[in-house]
Parts: structure tokens; sequence; C-alpha cells
């Protein structure tokens, strides 16, 4: 890990978003939009060389003021974490010219909504420090400025269901985000270093051990809305803006799995039993059943959207179970289903990242047209809105989980990895899941089908909108076919692959 | 890799690339999307002929694809693929013309094709798909390119149809996806034919083997519409006619059927299935599914829904061919792919012909109409003696076939069953036959049938329902030719039991 | 009693106001409450780490979690005043001072 | 004897924590707020981590005290509606409405749930405290810090980690206050102010503040100063500035008004963008990101807290001031930064 070489390209993904949110803070409406803009392309750069040079070197470090840990932070450019990036940058460039276009052309906003532009900026920041970082307490602060300006962005429509929800998602940020730092605070007064390197080596089984991951873990939980903690989430991502649900869904929840996997992964092992994975896994199982049925029990679009991430972030949570090994079980044969699983982690986390995006992107185009997004707002949509119902029918296809898409390819290597390591229980769970995602997926795209009333509203659209939403599905769609190349580079890093044996931590095979 | 390598990813694109574009173009633009339409159409059975041709001479097909980790996307060509492909090919280009002529001035007909195409693409995807991954990507292809067919007229009731047929084959579908996965997960990415890969698992695996088998075969049987998984079938009759031909005929019902035959003999191997008396649950399935659907069929009044509980009934006896083992048998099945494909395909376009052109949905409506519609109805007869079973018909030598397997086989007990069948099939078939040419035309459908009209139909409309019973008959009648159909499944059959 | 160094009486301390902020935090109904009970909580993480300061203290008190915990409070109490602009803006366009409402 | 003290001290700050969620007013609940932050700090002057004391006691009693008193214009009103109380509580428990000050907890509407939650909340105690107090001793950083504190640039450890081992912490964390700062315009207005063009001195306060401002101002001042060698620095003087922009602001001055838009822009985003900027600057000779030469560290350290200072005092006075416009929705609008 600290073999890989110093590199300028850590430090400028947090400093080059950064630098244009503050430059966007003097201009108004318009000149706010224009750099905005100018600051997602400079940042979609960074992200694209910064990628290009860790695939180069196999990864980039920087020591913060130039000091080591444990004194100073390190920035880790890992594979685990430049696919992360890579994610959030297509994610960011897409959703900044479908929000450059929705904040111009939506006259009813107020006159806050031009912040969204440095708060967007701010948390692409805050969620490339979160991915880079190596640091416990960093961590820590990087959360708050993800969780501040996120809560930030969702209350920029200013109506009260989108303030109510913002108060709720804050107030569960803001104990998470404690009852993370108590973890870290334990772990600190334990082991007396905070870098997760360090951390990993030096750490014991133990009462601290198990209580700072009890903490860290709920904490993590509640942020990335992860059943039962998952509450806060449909009336929040309901409300909001369309860019701005699409970006919370797509990142933000991902932002703390992030942290989460790399913990478990790298600190937590020793401490972590079967039984631990399994209790996750459950989680997992009912978050994908209950947020299924629930989305299809949605009268609204955005609610529908909104629930099927409640069911798609379980899915995440059922890859824990997968890479702890049970008693007795050697690594080397864990090592076929491990690599499975973790694929498993990383594809459903971008096939989710870009279906849900472009889901929420083009339910806002549907508000825009129609005035609301009750399901009348759907009907005759594929001969009204073509470009946009293709978009939900690709993006729908991915969540569900139907081949090739990239949707697919996680549930395959889910499912493979869960037979494999002999824990079939848990295809019930997924094929379930696939059942019911098909079912509010496909009463979206029956009602598109279906012939419009008269008095259906079909007000113009900016078309970038409908491409914007497009691309993303397409993304969603389409990221098997780098798939071998993807999983070659991450393979060539820890955590990626290792697997948790109970007592002694991660262990790469 | 030769140009003769990339033949069967031709055959695919030959209808997905006129698909596309055709998504693309605007809707007043008819010239040119029928000309694409028909220039795919015939090309693929161009391509289909040539690579027969060539395998005929020896030559061997693979597109290997590596799409992601585990998953590599396969095109093989061997003789049952190429049966099932060739069917589909002949069968499609007899649809596209049909459906031009259906579908002549319909609203959203850009879709319809388009959607059209794509579904052809999965299902001759499906026939000529190398290992299972590749079948099961483009089984599930076929669902998401039928949907839209099936609720193609947006009415309440094709909607309602169309989330039942999303019930059913999501359903199947993922069934199948976990089988798939546990097949993988055992053994590695299986390859049609290569039988001894599981035969050699077979020792340490027996229990899961079995509940693989019968997980794939609950995820293929819901598209063979085997009982309790055909709910899905009559509902779906609501689509238009073309297809309810495509459904019922060429894709997906046969994509089904085609799955159990691969199922069995390319993927278990006739032995080992047989050894491990997996065949015996699926026979007795299919024989309640044969009489049951044909009990069913007796009672519906609309014509497509009886016809669609017949294609129920039929189906299966494709599944009880491959469920009891023999040479004999196994022809019987294989050759029943393509005798219930033209057949019912004609009979659908009859009835798509009487529906357009008199608006009649009811068999109670049927009378007389053989005068005003001679050539419709004669090619229904033809298809209905055929599904009786009566020679020379095509559907006679299926059952033939059958039954002599089954004597060979010792179940004398599936002769019963076919013998129930074909009675019941004469019941519920000859009252239409009868009602057609030998009852005198009702007062208030009098008016309608003295209609000034030169052709009984349009000419689309008409060439491909008559051309359809005309292979009805000729696979009858030529059964023993050297290019026939029978030939052709009785070679498929016979190597499979090469020692 | 005296076996108990001044360290350890505030890591109880520490324990007992985390779980007080916590319980607050779902116990209470009134949005200014659960805002106040998050400072609770935070104040048990912060009174930790500054334990854990001074129990490793050699000359003086170990610096890095008193830094830790500056920048805590701060980022805390920035939080704090969001939710609470968040909450009189709710309770002035609706008169609601509680989730009991909202869904 | 020191022992009762400490003894006193965390008892006393556990019993104003449950006195302050279950206070039966809002007003008595902020008061226990501050007095619980009061105690707070003197527990963490006990433990010897005074800059955390003079930066919770500021900060998070006082800042965070002012802001909640003023949300009280907006919420107290709920409790006075008493009469209504008893109404409800007599026609049977709906007392959720316009009743929050009266029932402090949720449980407060039934009885029964709180048993096992109590029973719940004790084990949690027990198991923290347990879990907390047998943390082994990791020996911390102590030692490294004070080895490198000569290659720091500046002679107090906690500055040294503040601003040189770990600014970058201390970076991002100026970046939340402008990320709170920018998310509350975004709530309300957008970040409009009253512009007071006729200046109403408040008559008590008005006086004051022309003796006290300077004086926070120069305390502010020599605490920053301070904090190069002793507790103290940019947070601590960022909270005296603050302090004294709001009494400025609350005196009458047209704090938020007085300047163009342009230079509260500046003033804002100075402390976040120059911190990052001075920090990039010295990469090109091959260093890292927030790495100082030696000779400058001092200097340049002083200057990045005194911009941070002058940037969080900003951002805490345009807080407050928004806070306190916020009562009045409808004063005259004109559009700042």
């Amino acid at each position: 890990m600290t073999d890989f070489p110093t590199s300028i390209w850590p430090a400028l993904l947090v400093a080059v978003p950064i630098t244009f949110a503050l430059g966007t803070v003097f201009f108004a409406a318009a000149g706010r939009m224009w750099s905005g803009l100018a600051g997602s392309v400079a940042t979609t750069l960074v992200s694209a060389l910064a990628i290009a040079a860790a695939v180069r070197e196999g990864g980039l470090i920087h020591h913060l003021g130039g000091w080591e840990p444990p004194l100073g932070i390190l920035l880790r450019l890992d594979p685990l974490a430049a696919v992360f990036i890579g994610m959030t940058a297509l994610t960011g460039i897409a959703v900044s010219f479908y929000a450059a276009s929705y904040l111009r052309s939506q006259d009813d906003l107020p006159r806050g909504a031009s912040l969204f532009w440095p708060l967007w900026l701010m948390l692409w920041a805050g969620l490339n420090g979160m991915f880079l970082s190596n640091d416990l307490f960093n961590l820590f602060v990087a959360i708050e400025v993800v969780g501040i300006s996120a809560v930030g962005l969702a209350v920029l429509s200013g109506k009260p269901p989108a303030l109510m929800a913002g108060l709720r998602y804050l107030l569960v940020a803001i104990t998470g985000s404690m009852s993370y730092l108590f973890g870290v605070a334990l772990l600190f007064g334990a082991y007396g270093t905070l870098d997760l390197t360090l951390l990993s080596a030096a750490v014991e089984p133990g009462a601290t051990t198990v209580f700072a991951l009890v903490l860290m873990t709920l904490g993590l939980m509640a942020k990335s809305a992860f059943f039962p903690l998952h509450f806060w989430l449909p009336p929040a991502h309901g409300s909001e803006l369309p860019p701005v649900s699409a970006l919370l869904s797509a990142l933000v929840v991902k932002g703390s799995f992030y942290i989460l996997l790399r913990l478990w992964a790298e600190v937590f092992g020793v401490s972590l039993t079967f039984a631990a994975g399994q209790l996750i896994g459950v989680c997992g199982a009912a978050a994908v059943i209950w947020g299924s049925w629930q989305a299809l029990n949605q009268d609204r679009l955005k609610l529908i959207i909104a629930h099927s991430s409640v069911a798609q972030l379980g899915y995440l949570l059922m890859v824990f179970p997968l890479l702890i090994l049970a008693p007795g079980t050697a690594v080397a044969v864990a090592s076929d289903w491990t690599s499975s699983a973790w694929t498993a982690a990383v594809y459903q986390t971008l096939s989710h990242a870009f279906a849900k995006s472009s889901l929420f992107l083009a339910a806002g185009v549907i508000v825009i047209a129609a005035g609301h997004d009750c399901r009348e707002s759907l009907l005759d949509l594929v001969a009204r809105r073509p470009m946009t119902a293709f978009a939900i029918g690709l993006a729908g296809i991915s969540l569900t989980g139907l081949p090739p898409s990239g949707g697919f390819f996680a549930k395959w290597m889910l499912l493979k990895a869960a037979i494999a390591s002999g824990q079939w229980w848990w295809a019930p769970a997924v094929l379930a899941g696939s059942f019911l995602t098909a079912g509010y997926v496909f009463m979206i795209l029956r009602l598109a089908f279906a012939p419009g009333n008269s008095d259906t509203e079909n007000r113009p659209v900016p078309r970038g909108l409908e491409s914007a939403a497009l691309l993303l599905a397409v993304a969603s769609f389409f990221i098997i076919v780098p798939a071998e190349a993807v999983i070659s580079f991450l393979e060539s890093s820890a955590p990626f692959g290792s697997a948790i044996v109970p007592g002694e931590g991660g262990v790469l095979p | 890799m030769t140009l003769q390598q990339w033949l069967p990813l031709l055959i695919l694109i030959s209808s997905l690339v006129p698909g596309c574009i055709i998504f693309l173009l605007r809707e007043e633009q008819v010239a040119l999307r029928t000309v694409l339409n028909l220039g795919g159409a015939v090309a693929k059975v161009v391509l289909v002929a040539w690579v027969f041709l060539a395998y005929r001479a020896g030559e061997t097909f693979a597109f290997d694809f590596a799409l992601a980790p585990d998953l590599t996307f396969s095109l093989r060509v061997d003789q049952l693929g190429l049966f099932f492909a060739g069917l589909s090919a002949v069968l499609w280009l007899v649809t596209t013309v049909y459906a031009i002529g259906y579908l002549e001035g319909a609203p959203h007909r850009r879709r319809f094709f388009g959607f059209f195409s794509m579904c052809v693409t999965a299902s001759t995807g499906i026939a000529l798909s190398g290992n299972v991954v590749t079948f099961f990507v483009f089984y599930e292809f076929l669902t998401l390119a039928t949907y839209p067919l099936v609720v193609h007229r947006g009415t309440e009731k094709a909607v309602n149809a169309g989330r039942t047929y999303l019930w059913y084959t999501i359903g199947g579908g993922s069934v199948l996806f976990v089988a798939v996965v546990g097949l993988f997960v055992i053994a590695g990415p299986v390859y049609f034919g290569d039988t001894h890969v599981i035969a050699g698992l077979m020792e340490e695996n027996r229990t899961m083997m079995t509940v693989l088998f019968f997980l794939m075969l609950a995820g293929v049987g819901v598209k063979a519409a085997i009982f309790p998984l055909h709910g899905w079938l009559p509902v779906s009759m609501v689509a238009p006619a073309p297809v309810s031909a495509l459904l019922h005929a060429v894709a997906v019902v046969k994509a089904g059927a085609f799955g159990i035959v691969r199922l069995v003999y390319d993927v278990y191997g006739v032995e080992l299935a047989s050894s491990m008396s997996l065949l015996t649950p699926l026979a007795v399935l299919a024989a309640f599914t044969i009489i049951y659907g044909s009990v069913r069929a007796l009672f519906q009044d609309d014509i497509k829904k009886r016809l669609a509980f017949s294609t129920v009934s039929q189906l299966s006896y494709i599944a009880l061919g491959v469920a009891v083992p023999g040479v004999l048998s196994s022809t019987g099945a294989i050759v029943h792919l393509v005798h219930q494909g033209i057949m019912k395909i004609t009979m659908f376009f009859a009835a798509g012909n009487i529906a357009e052109t008199y608006g009649f949905h009811k068999v109670s409506q049927l009378n007389g109409i053989g005068r005003r519609m001679p050539w419709t109805m004669a090619s229904f007869t033809v298809a209905a003696f055929g599904m009786i079973g009566l020679p020379p018909v095509a559907g006679f030598v299926s059952k033939w076939y059958l039954s002599l397997g089954a004597f060979d086989a010792g179940s004398p007990w599936v002769v019963v069953v076919l013998l129930v069948s074909s009675g019941l099939n004469a019941a519920y078939f000859l009252p239409i036959v009868y009602r057609a040419w030998f009852c005198e035309p009702d007062g208030a459908e009098v008016h309608k049938l003295c209609g000034p009209a030169n052709l009984e139909t349009r000419a689309f409309l008409l060439a491909p329902v008559v051309i359809t019973a005309g292979f009805s008959l000729a696979a009858g009648i030529f059964a023993a030719a050297p290019n026939s159909p029978l030939t052709f499944a009785r070679q498929i059959a016979e190597r499979l039991y090469l020692p | 009693m005296n076996a108990m160094e001044t360290y350890q009486i505030y890591l109880t301390a520490s324990a007992v106001l985390f779980t007080t902020g916590l319980a607050g935090v779902f116990m209470a109904r009134h949005f200014f409450r659960r805002i106040v009970a998050t400072k609770i909580m935070g104040a048990g993480v912060f009174l930790s780490l500054v334990s854990f300061a001074e129990r490793d203290a050699l000359e003086f008190a170990d610096p890095v979690p008193h830094a830790m915990v500056i920048t805590g409070i701060v980022v805390a109490v920035s939080a704090a005043a969001f939710a609470l602009a968040l909450a009189r803006r709710i309770h002035q366009l609706t008169g609601e001072h509680d989730f009991t409402t909202d869904s | 004897m020191s022992v009762w003290i400490d003894i006193l001290l965390a008892t006393l700050s556990v019993a104003l924590a449950v006195r302050c969620l279950t206070a039966p007013t809002l007003a008595q609940c902020v008061f226990l707020f501050f007095a619980f932050g009061l105690t707070l700090a003197l527990a963490w002057a006990r433990l010897g981590a005074v800059d955390v004391a003079i930066a919770e006691a500021a900060i998070g009693a006082g800042f965070l005290g002012v802001l909640l008193i003023d949300a009280l214009r907006d919420f107290a009103p709920a409790k006075e509606a008493t009469v209504e109380d008893a109404e409800g509580y007599a026609a049977g428990g709906s007392a959720a409405e316009g009743s929050a000050a009266g029932v402090p907890l949720r449980a407060g509407r039934a009885a029964l749930p709180l048993l096992p939650l109590a029973i719940a909340a004790v084990v949690f105690v027990l198991l923290t405290a347990e879990a907390v107090l047998n943390v082994r001793d990791g020996g911390g950083l102590t030692e490294l810090a004070q080895e490198n504190l000569a290659r720091s640039g500046v002679d107090h450890p906690v500055t040294a980690v503040l601003l040189n081992y770990r600014s970058y912490d201390t970076w991002l964390e100026v970046g939340v206050v402008l990320i709170a700062l920018l998310a509350i315009f975004a709530v309300g207005n957008g970040g409009t102010f009253a512009r007071r063009d006729h200046v109403t001195h408040d008559p008590v306060l008005e006086p004051v503040s022309r003796i006290l401002a300077p004086v926070l101002f120069l305390i502010g001042g020599f605490l920053l100063f301070l904090g190069k060698y002793e507790p103290g620095g940019a947070f601590q003087a960022a909270v005296l500035w603050g302090a004294m922009g709001i009494l400025l602001y609350l005196a009458g001055w047209p704090v938020m008004t007085c300047l163009p838009r342009v230079w509260w822009q500046v003033l804002l985003t100075a402390g976040f963008g120059v911190f990052m900027l001075l920090g990039l600057a010295f990469m090109s000779g091959g260093g890292a990101w927030f790495e100082y030469p030696l000779a400058h560290a001092g200097n340049l350290i002083l200057l990045i807290e005194t911009l941070a200072a002058l940037s969080i005092a900003a951002a805490l006075t345009a807080i407050f001031a928004f806070f306190h416009e916020m009562h009045a929705p409808d004063a005259t609008e004109t559009p700042e930064k």
C-alpha cells in the first residue's frame, strides 16, 4: 500500500473542486452556473487524469503536510478509491449538465437555488476526500463535509416537505457521525493511531474493538440508509430537486458504504465473526424485500425510485456475509467466492449509482413535462418522450438485473459468491428482489405504454435534460463491457479480493 | 477468423441492425421500413441457408467473445440449433409479410417493428447459443423484446395481459438465473453438447444437480407453458395477430420448448437424465398438460383463446417426447418443434384474417365463413387436421413418431394420452371447420359477408397463411424426403443416442 | 475511589453523556431538543477523547485528541446551527415543531 | 480532594444534560444547555485541555447558546399554550399538538414503552462505560508530536497539530463552517439581509458595543497570536471576533450591509481559500500539500490563522444575523452574497 509512488493527483482531486466551489460564490446566478460547470468539467478532467495515473502506477499516495502517519494524514488513491472516484466523476458531470439546464429552465425555484453549485462542488470534493482518506478522523471531517453539503442541497427547493425530510436526514447524519466518532475515539485510545494501515496492523480482538465496530457500523449504516436505519431516505430523496436526488442517491450513500467496506475488510476483521456477517446479510435481505415491496406500493414516481434505493442498497449489505469466512475455511479455497463478492460490491455500487441517478433525472423530466409525478404523468410516455422512456427502460433493466446489463453482472457475481460459499440461502432473497424490482420497473413501463389522457400536460423540456438521463442509463447498462479491465485493476491491490478471517483480519489469498 | 466464422453473428445482426434503424426512423417512413424489414428477413433466411450448407460441408462455427469475467458470449452452430434457427428465420419472413399487411395504417408501427426485429434476434440467438450463459442472456432478452409487443395496443386488457406475462416470465427468468449461476459454480461455463462435463460431476453433486435440473426446467417451463406455468399464454392472446403468431409459434413458446430440449439432450444428456429418473416427473407433467390444455380449449368461444389453450396442449408433445427416452420419441419431439410451429402459425394467421376482415372473434360467429374466405379457411382446415393428427398433414408425422417411441420405451400409457388428446383436438377444431363450411351464415352476418371484394382479404394477409398451410402439408407428405424436417430431426436424434 | 484516576471519572461520564444524547435524539419530539441532544452526544464523544489525551499525557497532554476535539466542536456547532435554521424555517412555514405530521 | 471535584463536575454535567432534555420549557432547556456547556468547559480545563475548554465555552456553549436563544423567539410561544395542553391531557393524551415544551420526550405519551427503553439505556451505558474504561493504553501520539515540534514552526503542540501535522483536517473544518453557512442560506432566502439604512441603534447595546467591541477585537487578536506558544489560536480568536460582530449587529450597526457584497464574499472565503492556495503554492518545490518551508512556517501559519479566524468570525456573524432576521421575513430585503 505504502509502496505506491507519491503524486500530487490525490491532492488535486480535493483541491480542484473546492477552488471552483469558492469561485462560484462570487457570482450571481448565471455566473454561478458557468463557473460551476467549469468546475465540474475541471474536476472530471482531474479525476480522469488521476485515474489514468493510478492505473499506470498501480496506485498513488500523498503525504499531506509532508508528515508520515501516524502524525500526518495520508491520502491513498488505490484501485478501489479510483473506481469510486471515477463513478463520482461520471455521475457528477452528467448531473452537472442536467442541473445547469434544469436550474436555468425552471423559474419557480427559490432564489437560493443557485447555491447548488458551491454546495455540489464542495460535496464532490468531500466525496473524493472520503474515498482517498486513509485516516479515521479525517474520514469523520470528510463525512461531515459530505453530510452538511448534502443536506444543504436537499433543502434547496425550499418546500416544507423537503425541509422536513432534510432536517430528519441531518439529524440522522449528525447522530451517525457522532456514533462513528465515538468509535474513532475508542480506537485511538486503544491503539494510538488514526491511520488505517497502521491500525489494521495494530488492532487486536477484544471488547474495545467490538464496541468501536458496533458504533461505527451503526453510524455508517444510518448514513447509508441501510435497513433498518433507512427510514429517512425515501422522504428525503422523494422531495428534493431532481439533480439533487440523483446525486444523493447515487453517490452520497455510497460514500459511507465505502468506508464501511474498508473498515470491515481492513480494520475490524479480527473482531468479526461469521454470525456478524450473517446478521448484516439478513439486514440486507430484509432491505431488498421490504424496500422493493414498498416501492411497488408507491403512487409517486420519485417515491418509487427512492424506495428502490433502500432495496438496492440491501444487495450491498449482502456482500458482507460472503466476505467473512466460516470457521475452518481455508483462505485459498475461499478466494473462489471472495473475489466474486468484491466484484459484486463494486458493480452493484456502480450500476446502482448510474441507474438510480438516471431514473431520478428522468423523473425530473417527467415532472417538468407533466407538472407532477403521479402515475398519470407516466401515461403514454413512450410516445411523448421516447428518449426518457428509453432511459427509464435501460436503467430499469439494469436495476432489475436483466442481462447483459451492469446490474446483471453484479447480481451474477453476488449469486455466484453465495452459491460457491455454500450460503445458498441468500439466493431466494436475490431472486425475490429481482422479481419485485421487475414488478415496479415494469409498472412504470406499463404506464409508459398506456395511452394518455388528452388532459395530460406535455410542456417542453430542454433536450439536454433527457440526454443526461439517457447517458447515465447507458453507462449503467454497459459498464459490463470494461468489467475485465476494471476487475484486474482492482485485483492489483488490497483490500479488493481479501477474505475476512475471524480473529485474523483481512487476508489476501 | 474467416468470414464464415462471423456468419452466426451475422445471422443475429441481420435482424438486430434493421431493428435498431427502425427505432431511429420516423413513423411515416413506411417504404424504407418495409424494405428494411423484408430485407432483414430475407437476409436471415439466406444466411441460415448458407450456414446450413457450410455446416453440411463439414465447416464448424464458433464465435466466442468474453463479455465479462465468467460471461463468455458464445455462438455455436449445431444441427439442433440450426434446425431451430431455420424455423425462426423462415417463419419470421412469413410473419413480417403478414404483419406489414395486418398493421397497415395502424399507429406506432415504428415501435412495433423495432421490437419485432429484436424478438427474432433473441430467438435466433437462443438457437445459436453455444453455452448456457448465452442462452440465458437471449432468453431474458426475448422477454424484454416481447413485452412491448404484448402491450402494444395499450388498452387496459393488453396492459393487464402484459403484467401477467411479465410476472410469469420474469419469475421464470429469476429461477433460471439462480439455476444458471448454480450450474456455473459447479461446472463452469457449460457448453451445449458437453454432456460429459456434467456426467463427470454427477457423483459428488447428485442432490445439487437434481435441484438445478428442476430449477432450470421450471425456468424454461414458463415459456414452454407447462402446467402450472402456462397462465400467461391464454391471457396474452390479446396482442395483435402477428404477435400471437410470434408468441405461439416462433419465438416465445418455442424458446421454452427448445430450452427443454437443450437442457435434457445437450446439458445433462438423455442417458444421465433418464438414469437419474429426472424425466419421469417431466413426462407426467407434460402428459397432464396435454390433456388439461385440450379440455380447457373445448370450452373457449373466443377463437384465439381456443387456439391458445391448444398451444398449451401441443407444446407439451415436445416435452413429452423429450421425457420418453429413445430415438423415435426424440425424433417426434424435435420434429414437432417445427410442425407445431407451422400449423399453429397458420391458424393464428387465419384467425387474424377473419378478425381483420370481418371483425369476428368468436367461434359462434363463423357460420359459413368458408364461403367468403375459402383460401383462409382451407388453410385453417389443413392446419386443424394436422393438429388432430390426420394424415397426410405434418401433425400426423409427429404423433406417429411419438407413439412409436412410447412403445419402444415401454410406456404405452403415453400412447393413450396421445389418443385422448387427438380426440379432444378433434372435438374442439372440427366444430370450427364444420361451421365454416357447412353452416348457413346467420342473418346478421349475411350483410357483411356479401360486401364486394375481389380477393377475400389483402394479399399481404392471404399469402402467408396459404404458404404456411402449404408447409404443413408438404412437411407431412414429403416427410421421407432427404431435406424434410423429419429427416433432420431423425439425424439429430440418432446422434444423441450414439454410444 | 482513590484508585480511580481523573480520566476514568470523565470517561464514565462520557459514556453516560453519549447514551443520554443518543436516547434524546430518538425520544425527544421537539426539533429543538433533538438538536440539543445531538450536541450532548457529541459532548460525550469529545469528553472521551480529551480523557484519553489526559491518560496518555507525558509532560503535556496528547495534543492530537485536543486538536480533534476543537475541530469536532466547530464541525458539530456548524451542523447544529444548520439544523436549527432548518427547524426554524419549518416552523415558520408550517407551524410544526416535530416530525409527528411527517410520514 | 481533587478527585471529588472531578466527580462533582462529571455528575453535574450528566445531571444537567439529562435535565436539559427533560426540562419542561424550551427556555429552561436552553439555559441548562448553556450551563452544561460551561460545566463541560471546566471539566476540560481540569483535564488539562485549555484550548478545548476555551473552544467549547466560546463556540459550543456560547455561540450555539446564542443561536438557541434567538430560536426561542420562534419556538417559545408554543409553550404558552398551557391551557390547551391541559385540555389535551384531559381529552386523553393527544397532547402532541402545541405542547412540545410540555412533553419533552416522546415517552410522555405513554409510559409503557419507557421501561424497556430505560433498561436498554442502562445496559447500553454499562456496556459503553465498560468498553470505554477498559480501553488499553495505546500510548497516543504525545511523543511524536513533541519530537517534531521543532519542525512545525510553532511552539504549542495543539497548534502544531491543528495547523501543521493535521492541517488538512483543520482546512476542511474551516470549509465545513462555510458549507454550513451556504446551507443555511439555502434554507431561507438565499442569503439576503435587511438593509438598515435608517440606523436604529439599540439604546442599551449601542454604548456597550462602543467599548466592548474594540476590547473583543484586541483580545481576539491576542489569543490568535498567543496560539503560537500557548493555548489559544484561530478558533478561539474567531469566536471573540464573531462575538464582536454579533454585538455590533445587535447594537444596530449595519454590519451585514456596510460592506459591499464582494467584500463579504472575500471575507467569508478568504480563510478557506488562502489556506488551500498557500498549501498548494509551496508544492511547486516538490513538497506536499500543506507542507511549508520551515523558515517561513511560523509566519505562514500566523497568516493562515488570521485569515481563517476572520472568515469564521464573518461566518458566525452572518449566521447569527441570518437567524435574527429569520424572525421577520417580511423585512425589506436586498440581495447579499
